[in-house]
C-alpha cells in the first residue's frame, strides 16, 4: 500500500509512514474524501492536530524552536509522509504549512508562538505567493508600502492552494526596498479570503485579497531585498519538492488501480494486461512513475542536506512531475477506459488532482525558466 | 466547494435513476396507432417538391436560430415538442423523403432530400439531441436492411413520426473494446424471450422509446455466433435506466439494467444467433458519420484561434514559449484536416477500403485530442485549473474529456489493431476466443496462464 | 510501388508520375545511389537530360518561357514527382534547380536562355540563402555593394544542398536597398564552391564562396527590398514543399522496408508484426506517414493555386515533416532491429536524407517561427 | 563525396573478411602449455598484499595517461602487448586474485582485489578494449560456474595469463530478441560435433581466441531445451569471422559462420541439452556491469555541458528555444540518474528482485538515448548534419547511434515484457514456441495464420 518514495527507509522513517499511513486510512480514507468532494465538510480541527502529533508539521522546524524530524533529513522525511498523503488524495494545506513553519523556523524566535501553533496541527498556514517572481502569472501580485513601525500590504493574489483554513499566511510583496515577505493573521482588518472553484475537487482553492492591511516590522521575515529573494527561492524548491512528492503518491496510486485494472478485465478471451497495447503502456509508465519517484526523493535528499544541486533538482523534479505526472494520469485513463470516464470511479479524482499540483507552487515552465536561468553556470 | 466545471442537472450526490415513465406511457397510449403519411403527389418532380416544400415550411415553420445551443442533454419532457414537430413534417410528406413507401417513408430519390434539405437551412426542424442521430442513421437504416417485413411495418412509420426514438443497447460493462463479448443474455421460455443482464454507455437512453439491444442467446458457440438483435421497450417491465455521471459532470450516457424482461419474437431483428451480421451493418452506420469528404472548405482561418484566444485571455499571448505551444497545436490541426481530406480522395478512389481507411481518422483524434487538451492546460496555467465560483471552467472540461476519442466508439488500441491488419496487412494477433463456445472462453479466461495448447498432430501438420 | 503523395491523380499526373518511376528504376535505382555513396560518380548529364525531358524541371514554368505542367497546378506536379524521387533516394538538385527556374519564369525575359538550359536538364541550379531572414542559423551571408552598372558580392555561405553540380546560382544578399538577389555563374571569377562532409551520403552538400565577384544589374531577379523579401518568402515556401515531398517519399519507403520485414521475421514462432508491440508502432507511424503525406499534398495545392492559405500550410509542412520524420524513421529503426545497424542495409542511408533534409531550407524551428508570426492575424 | 561520420580502419567497400590467421597461429604454438600462477605466500594479509602489490606496480607498470583514449577497435596486432603485459600481472600473483588457486588463480578474498585496484589506479592495466570485459567478466564466469574441472584447468589459467580471449557466440541472423530460437546447430558424428550456421553481434571476435557459442543439438524438444554450449577456436578450421560495418562506420561487431567445424565433448561448457541454464548464468553476468550502487556522487555538473557546448559552437546559446530544449534534456538526465540510484536502493532492499528490476534502467537508455540524440540535432541545425571535410561529426554521429540501446543487448519491447511481466505482476504474454518441438515451430511460424487451436477437451477443463 506505501508508495516507496523512499528506495530503502530507515527504521524511524519507516515508523512515521506506517503510522501516517493507519492514520489517514482510519480517519479520511479516500471514499471519505469523495464525500468532502461532493459537499460535506472537510477535515476538522482533530484531524489536523492528530497529523501534528504524528510530527507532519514539525519535520521541517530546527529542534530548537519545537521541531523535530525522522532522519537527519527533515525534508526527505516530509517527502515520504507527502508520497503517502498524495496517494489517498489528504486535502489540508500540509505544503503550505511546512513551507512556512520552515520559514519561520530559519526567522526564529519572533515566530515561536505560531511555530508553535502550527507544529502541533493546532493552525494551519501557507504561503501567498502569486505573480512574485514570475512564479504563477496572471495570479496578481501584493505590494508594501512603508509606514511607521510596519507595511501597508495592498493587492489581490488568486490560487492560492488550500487557503480556506489558513489562520495565518506568509505574504511576499513588492515593497520599498524589493521583495518583502511578512506573516499576517487572516482574521487581521483589511485582509479578505474568497473561495474558487477548480479542477481538483478535492482540494480548496481560494483568491486572498489585502486592502490596507497593517503589519509591524515585528511580522516581516528576513531582510527585504535580496536575502528574501533568496528565501523566495528556497521556498519556492521546498514547495516543489514536497507538491512533487504529493503527486507522485497520486500518480503511484493511479497507476496502482490501472495495473489492477490490466489483471483482472477481460476481452478477447484474456485479461487485457496480457496484451502488449496495455502491458508496454502500464510498463513505460511505471517507468517514469520510477523515475519521478527517484528525483523527487533526491532533490528532497539533497535539499534538505543543503547540498550545492539541491534547488536545480527541485526545479528539475517539478519540471519532470508537473509535465510527464499528466501523461501518466492519461494512460491510466486509456487502461481504464470507459470506467475511467465515469464519475464514480476514483481515477477523475486523481486527474483532477495531478492537472492543479502541476501548476501549484510554479508551473514546469517555471522552474524550467529557473534552471534555464543557470546554463553555462558551471 | 464541490463546484466543479459543470454539472448542470444532475443531483450532487449520485445518479439519477429514471424507469422512463413518460415514453412508456406515450408509447402505451399509442401502441396500436401506426401512422400513415400522405403519399407524394403523382407526377412529382424534384422542382415542384422543393416549390411544394418551400411553401410549407415557410408557413409552419419557424426560422432557424444560429446561436441556439441545441438540444444536447434535456429532460424527457423537453422532448414532446420536438416530436409534435417531427409529426408535422410527418404528416405534410417531408419525413422520411427516401424511405420505403410502404413503411411510411415517401420512396423518392436522394435528389428529393438534397432539395428540402436546402430549403429547410433556414428553419429550425425537430432537434432530438443525440438520439436523433442514433434513431434516424444507425437504428433505422439498421432496421430496414434486416427487419422482418411485420416489424418494420410496426416500427418505422411510428419512429419516421416522432413516435419512437431508439438508442442502441451494445456496449456492456464488461464487453467494451470485446464489441461481440456480450453476456446480457436472452432465454427462451414458453414461446417467448427472458432478457437479463445490463448495458452501458446508450446515449440519451433515458428520453427514447426503444433500445436495439443484442443479447447471448446461444453460449455453446464460438462468441460472434450465438448473438440476437431485440428492440426492447424502454419502458417495458423489468428495465432500469440510470443515467452515467461523468468526469465532466454531465451526464448523456445512460446504464441500463434488465431484470426477467418478456420479449416476443415479435422484437427480434434479423434472424435468431445471427446478431453479428447486423451489428456489422449497424457498425457501418455508426463509423458513416465520422469522415465527410475533406476538411479543407471548412478549415478554421489563421493560427489555433481557440488557442490564442485562451493565452489573451491569461496575458501570455507574448510569451515565446506560449506561442510555439500554440504553433505546435496548430501544425498538427491542419495536418489533421490535410489527413481527412486525403482519406476521402483515398475512399473515392476504393470503396472497399473506406471502413479500414476511416480508422486513421479516428486514431488521430484518440492522439491528439489529448495533447491538444494538455497544450490548453500548459497555455491556461494556473487560470485553467481554478477560476471564479460561477464561472465554467472550459480549459479544464475540455482536458477532462481530452480522452473520450480515444476510447469512445473503439479505444486508440482497436484502432492500431484494424490499420496494422487491414490496411497494412500485418499477420494476425493470436486469437483465443473465435474457435470456442463462448461458455468455454469465459471460464478459461478468468484462470489465463498464456500458455498455448499444442496443436494435435493432424491439424497442425495439415 | 508508388508512394501516393497524390490520393487521387489525374491521368496526366499518373503518366507522369509512372515514366518517372520507370526511369528512375531503369538509371538510378537505390542500388546505384548506393555506389555513389560509396564513391562512384554522381549521375551523368543524360540523367538530368531525360529527367528534362519527362518535365522534371518546367513545371514550375510558364507556358511562355517553354515550361509545362501535367495538371493546372505545377507545384502540386513536382511535389508527386519529388516524392518519387526521394523513395529512391536521388541525388542531383530537384529542389534547387526548380526553386530557381519558377523564380527565373516570374522574371520573365532577361533569364530566358538559362532557364531554358534549366528545362532541358542542361543546366542545374540551386539557390544560396545561407542565413539571410534567419533561414540557416550559422550559414553565413552574402552581402552586396552597388558599383556602376551592378554590384559586387562577398561572403561565404555553407551548408547548400547540391551545390557541386550547379551551373547557375540564385544569391541572396544583403544589399544598400535590403534584400537583393542575383543570378551568378559558379564558374565566374570571384566564386568557389567547396565540398562539405555530411550525414547524408547520397547528397552533395557544399559551401559558396564570394570574394568580389561582379553581377550587372541585368542578373538581378526582382526589385531589391520588400519585392524581394516576398519572392525569398515564397522560395523559401516553395523549397519547403518539395524538400518535404521528397522526404515524404523518403520515409515511405523506409516505412515500406520495416513493414516487410514485419511480415517476414520470425522470433518467438510468429512473425515480429503480429506482436501488437510492432503492429501498433507500425500502425501510429503509418498515421504520421498519412498526415505528413496529406499535409505537402494540402501545402502543394494550395501555394501553387496562389491561395490564401499557401504559405501557412507550407510552412506547417516543412514544422511537422521536418520533426515527425526523425520520429519515423526511429520507429523503423526499431522494427529493424539489429540489421538496421548494419552499413549492408539500406535503412540508414533513409535515416541520413531525413536527418540532413529536416534542416536543408530552413529548419523547423524557423518555419514554425513564421507562424508564430501570423499568430492573432485572422 | 562518400566520406561520412568516422570511418577509421574498415576499407570503404564492403566488410572485412578474416580468417583470425594470427590467434590461431598463438594457439597452437601454446596448445600444450597451461602456465602456473606463483602461490600467494604464507600468512598473506591484506596489507601485506597491497604493500606487495605497491612496490611490484611501481617497479614494473607505466603511469596511467587520463588522456589516452582507451583500445577500443584495433588491429589483432595490437593486442599482443596487452597480452604480454598480462602475463606479467599473472606470473606476479596479481591476475585472477579471487579466482580459485586450482585454475591459476590466487583463491583470496575481495578485500584484496580492492586493495589492487586501489593501488593499480594511477597505472597503465592491460587493456583488451570491449573483449576484456566480454573474457573477464562475462565468459569465464560463466566457464567457472558451468565447466568441468577439466576444461577449466585447460583454458582458465591461459584465460588468466593473457592467452585465450574469449567472447560470446550467442545472437543469430535469425533468433535476436528471441535468444533461445538458436538454429546453428551441433551434430554428433563419430564421437564429435559438427557445427555448422553462423553467430552475429560478436564484439572484437576478430581479435579474439575463443568464441563461447550455444548451437542446437536436438531440434524436437522445445527450443530452451535442445541448446547445448561450445567453446569453439576461433582460428579452428572452417570458421569465418567477417567485421560487421557499422552505421556509423564502425566495425566492433562481427559475423562468424561455421561451416563443418569439427569440435569434441572436451568442448562443451555444462551439460549436452541444458545450454539454457548456462545462458541464464551468462546473461546475469552480462547485466551485472549495467547498475551501479547509485548515479549521484559521479554526476556531471551543471545543465548538459555537452549540449551547451554544442550550442554555444554553432552560436544559438542564447536562443531561447535551443536553452529550453537543453533544460529539457538536462531534466531526463537528472531523472534517469535518480533512476539509477533508486534502482540500487531497491535492489540492496530485494536482492532477488536486481535482474528484473534492472531493465528499468536499460529502458530508460532505450527510451532517453535516441531522445537526446535528436535534440543535439536540432540544436546543431545545419552544422550537425555537413560540415568541413575531414572534420567529425560528432553529432551526426550520436544520432545515428542513438538508437543503439534501445535495440542491443535485448531491445525496449523485451524491457517492456519482462517490467510487465516480472515486476508488474501482469499476465503473461500466449507463448507459441515453449511446449513444443523448436523444429515445428520454425515450420508453422513460416504460415503464421493468428489461429489458437482448441485446447484438447481434458486438457482445457483441467
Amino acid at each position: 500500500m506505501s508508495t516507496r518514495l523512499l528506495a530503502a527507509p530507515t527504521a524511524e522513517q519507516q515508523l512515521l509512514l506506517d503510522t501516517s499511513e493507519r492514520f489517514i486510512e482510519d480517519t479520511l480514507p479516500v471514499s471519505k474524501v469523495r464525500e468532502i468532494a461532493e459537499g460535506a465538510p472537510g477535515p476538522d480541527g482533530a484531524y489536523f492536530e492528530t497529523a501534528g502529533s504524528l510530527g507532519w508539521f514539525g519535520l521541517l522546524v530546527d529542534e530548537a524552536h519545537g521541531g523535530g524530524s525522522a532522519s537527519d533529513n527533515g525534508l526527505l522525511d516530509a517527502a515520504a509522509v507527502a508520497a503517502e498523503r498524495g496517494a489517498r488524495l489528504q486535502p489540508g494545506p500540509f505544503v503550505g504549512t511546512n513551507v512556512v513553519a520552515s520559514a519561520l523556523s530559519r526567522a526564529g524566535a519572533p515566530f515561536g508562538k505560531l511555530l508553535a501553533r502550527l507544529i502541533a496541527g493546532q493552525a494551519r498556514a501557507t504561503w501567498v505567493a502569486g505573480a512574485a517572481r514570475g512564479l504563477t502569472p496572471g495570479a496578481g501580485e501584493i505590494t508594501a508600502r512603508a509606514e511607521t513601525g510596519g507595511y501597508v500590504l495592498d493587492g489581490e493574489v488568486r490560487h492560492v492552494q488550500e487557503v480556506a483554513d489558513c489562520e495565518a499566511l506568509l505574504v511576499t510583496a513588492r515593497g520599498p526596498a524589493g521583495l518583502l515577505q511578512a506573516v499576517v493573521a487572516t482574521d487581521a482588518p483589511g485582509i479578505e479570503v474568497r473561495p474558487l472553484d477548480g479542477i481538483d475537487i478535492t482540494r480548496r482553492t481560494g483568491a486572498v485579497r489585502l486592502d490596507g492591511a497593517r503589519v509591524g516590522a515585528d511580522a516581516v521575515v528576513g531582510a527585504p531585498g535580496s536575502d528574501t529573494e533568496a528565501l523566495f527561492d528556497r521556498q519556492a524548491q521546498i514547495a516543489a519538492v514536497l507538491v512533487c512528492a504529493e503527486a507522485v503518491g497520486t500518480l503511484h496510486r493511479d497507476f496502482e488501480l490501472a495495473l489492477e485494472h490490466a489483471k483482472v478485465r477481460i476481452a478477447f478471451g484474456r485479461p487485457i494486461g496480457s496484451f502488449q497495447a496495455i502491458k508496454h503502456l502500464l510498463a513505460d509508465t511505471s517507468l517514469t512513475l520510477e523515475m519521478a519517484k527517484g528525483l523527487v526523493a533526491a532533490a528532497a535528499e539533497a535539499l534538505g542536506a543543503d547540498a550545492a544541486n539541491g534547488g536545480e533538482l527541485a526545479h528539475a523534479a517539478k519540471a519532470f512531475v508537473g509535465e510527464r505526472g499528466i501523461d501518466v494520469t492519461h494512460a491510466c485513463f486509456q487502461v481504464f477506459g470507459g470506467i475511467g470516464y465515469t464519475w464514480e470511479h476514483d481515477h477523475h479524482l486523481y486527474m483532477r488532482r495531478l492537472a492543479a499540483d502541476a501548476v501549484a507552487f510554479g508551473a514546469p515552465q517555471w522552474h524550467r525558466a529557473r534552471l534555464a536561468d543557470r546554463i553555462g553556470v558551471a | 466547494m464541490a463546484g466543479t466545471a459543470n454539472t448542470p442537472e444532475v443531483p450532487a450526490a449520485g445518479s439519477a435513476e429514471v424507469t422512463a415513465a413518460a415514453p412508456a406511457e406515450v408509447q402505451t397510449e399509442v401502441q396500436t396507432e401506426v401512422p400513415v403519411a400522405p403519399a407524394p403527389p403523382d407526377g412529382e418532380t424534384p422542382e415542384r417538391f422543393r416549390a411544394r416544400a418551400r411553401a410549407w415550411l415557410a408557413a409552419n415553420l419557424e426560422p432557424a436560430n444560429p446561436s441556439a445551443r441545441g438540444f444536447r442533454e434535456s429532460a424527457v419532457s423537453d422532448v414532446a415538442p420536438e416530436r409534435a414537430l417531427h409529426r408535422r413534417l410527418f404528416d405534410a410528406g417531408f419525413a422520411g423523403i427516401t424511405w420505403p413507401r410502404e413503411y411510411g417513408g415517401q420512396g423518392l430519390g436522394p435528389e428529393y432530400e438534397r432539395a428540402f434539405a436546402e430549403e429547410a437551412r433556414a428553419y429550425r426542424l425537430p432537434d432530438f439531441g443525440i438520439v436523433g442521430g442514433t434513431t434516424f442513421r444507425v437504428c433505422a437504416p439498421t432496421m430496414l436492411a434486416h427487419g422482418s417485413p411485420a416489424f418494420l411495418r410496426r416500427h418505422i412509420p411510428r419512429i419516421l413520426a416522432g413516435q419512437e426514438l431508439v438508442v442502441q443497447f451494445f456496449s456492456e460493462p464488461d464487453a467494451g473494446s470485446d464489441l461481440a463479448g456480450v453476456r446480457t443474455q436472452a432465454v427462451r421460455e414458453d414461446g417467448r424471450w427472458v432478457l437479463n443482464g445490463s448495458k452501458i454507455w446508450s446515449s440519451g437512453a433515458y428520453y427514447a422509446d426503444y433500445g436495439l439491444c443484442l443479447a447471448r442467446t446461444d453460449w455453446d458457440v464460438p462468441k460472434h455466433r450465438g448473438l440476437t438483435w431485440f428492440a426492447v421497450p424502454v419502458g417495458a417491465s423489468g428495465v432500469t435506466v440510470r443515467r452515467i455521471r461523468q468526469i465532466n459532470g454531465g451526464s448523456q450516457f445512460c446504464q441500463e439494467f434488465f431484470d426477467d424482461v418478456a420479449l416476443t419474437d415479435d422484437d427480434i431483428v434479423g434472424e435468431v444467433n445471427n446478431g453479428w451480421t447486423v451489428a456489422q451493418t449497424m457498425l457501418i452506420f455508426e463509423r458513416g458519420g465520422g469522415i465527410g469528404p475533406g476538411g479543407g472548405s471548412s478549415a478554421p482561418k489563421g493560427i489555433a484561434a481557440d488557442l490564442v484566444e485562451l493565452a489573451r485571455s491569461v496575458g501570455r499571448l507574448d510569451d515565446p514559449a506560449v506561442r510555439d505551444e500554440i504553433v505546435g497545436v496548430h501544425v498538427n490541426d491542419v495536418a489533421r484536416r490535410a489527413l481527412v481530406a486525403r482519406l476521402g480522395g483515398l475512399m473515392r478512389a476504393d470503396p472497399a477500403s473506406a471502413a479500414h481507411v476511416a480508422s486513421y481518422a479516428k486514431l488521430a483524434m484518440g492522439t491528439y485530442d489529448p495533447l491538444r487538451a494538455n497544450a490548453a492546460l500548459r497555455i491556461g496555467g494556473a487560470d485553467a485549473v481554478s477560476w471564479p465560483v460561477g464561472e465554467e471552467g472550459r480549459t479544464a472540461a475540455a482536458f477532462l474529456d481530452g480522452r473520450f476519442m480515444a476510447i469512445a466508439g473503439g479505444t486508440n488500441e482497436m484502432q492500431r489493431n484494424g490499420i496494422g491488419e487491414r490496411v497494412l496487412g500485418l499477420p494476425r494477433e493470436p486469437s483465443f476466443d473465435s474457435g470456442r463456445p463462448f461458455r468455454d472462453v469465459l471460464r478459461d479466461a478468468s484462470t489465463w496462464t498464456g500458455r498455448v495448447p499444442a496443436a494435435p498432430p493432424s491439424e497442425g501438420r495439415a
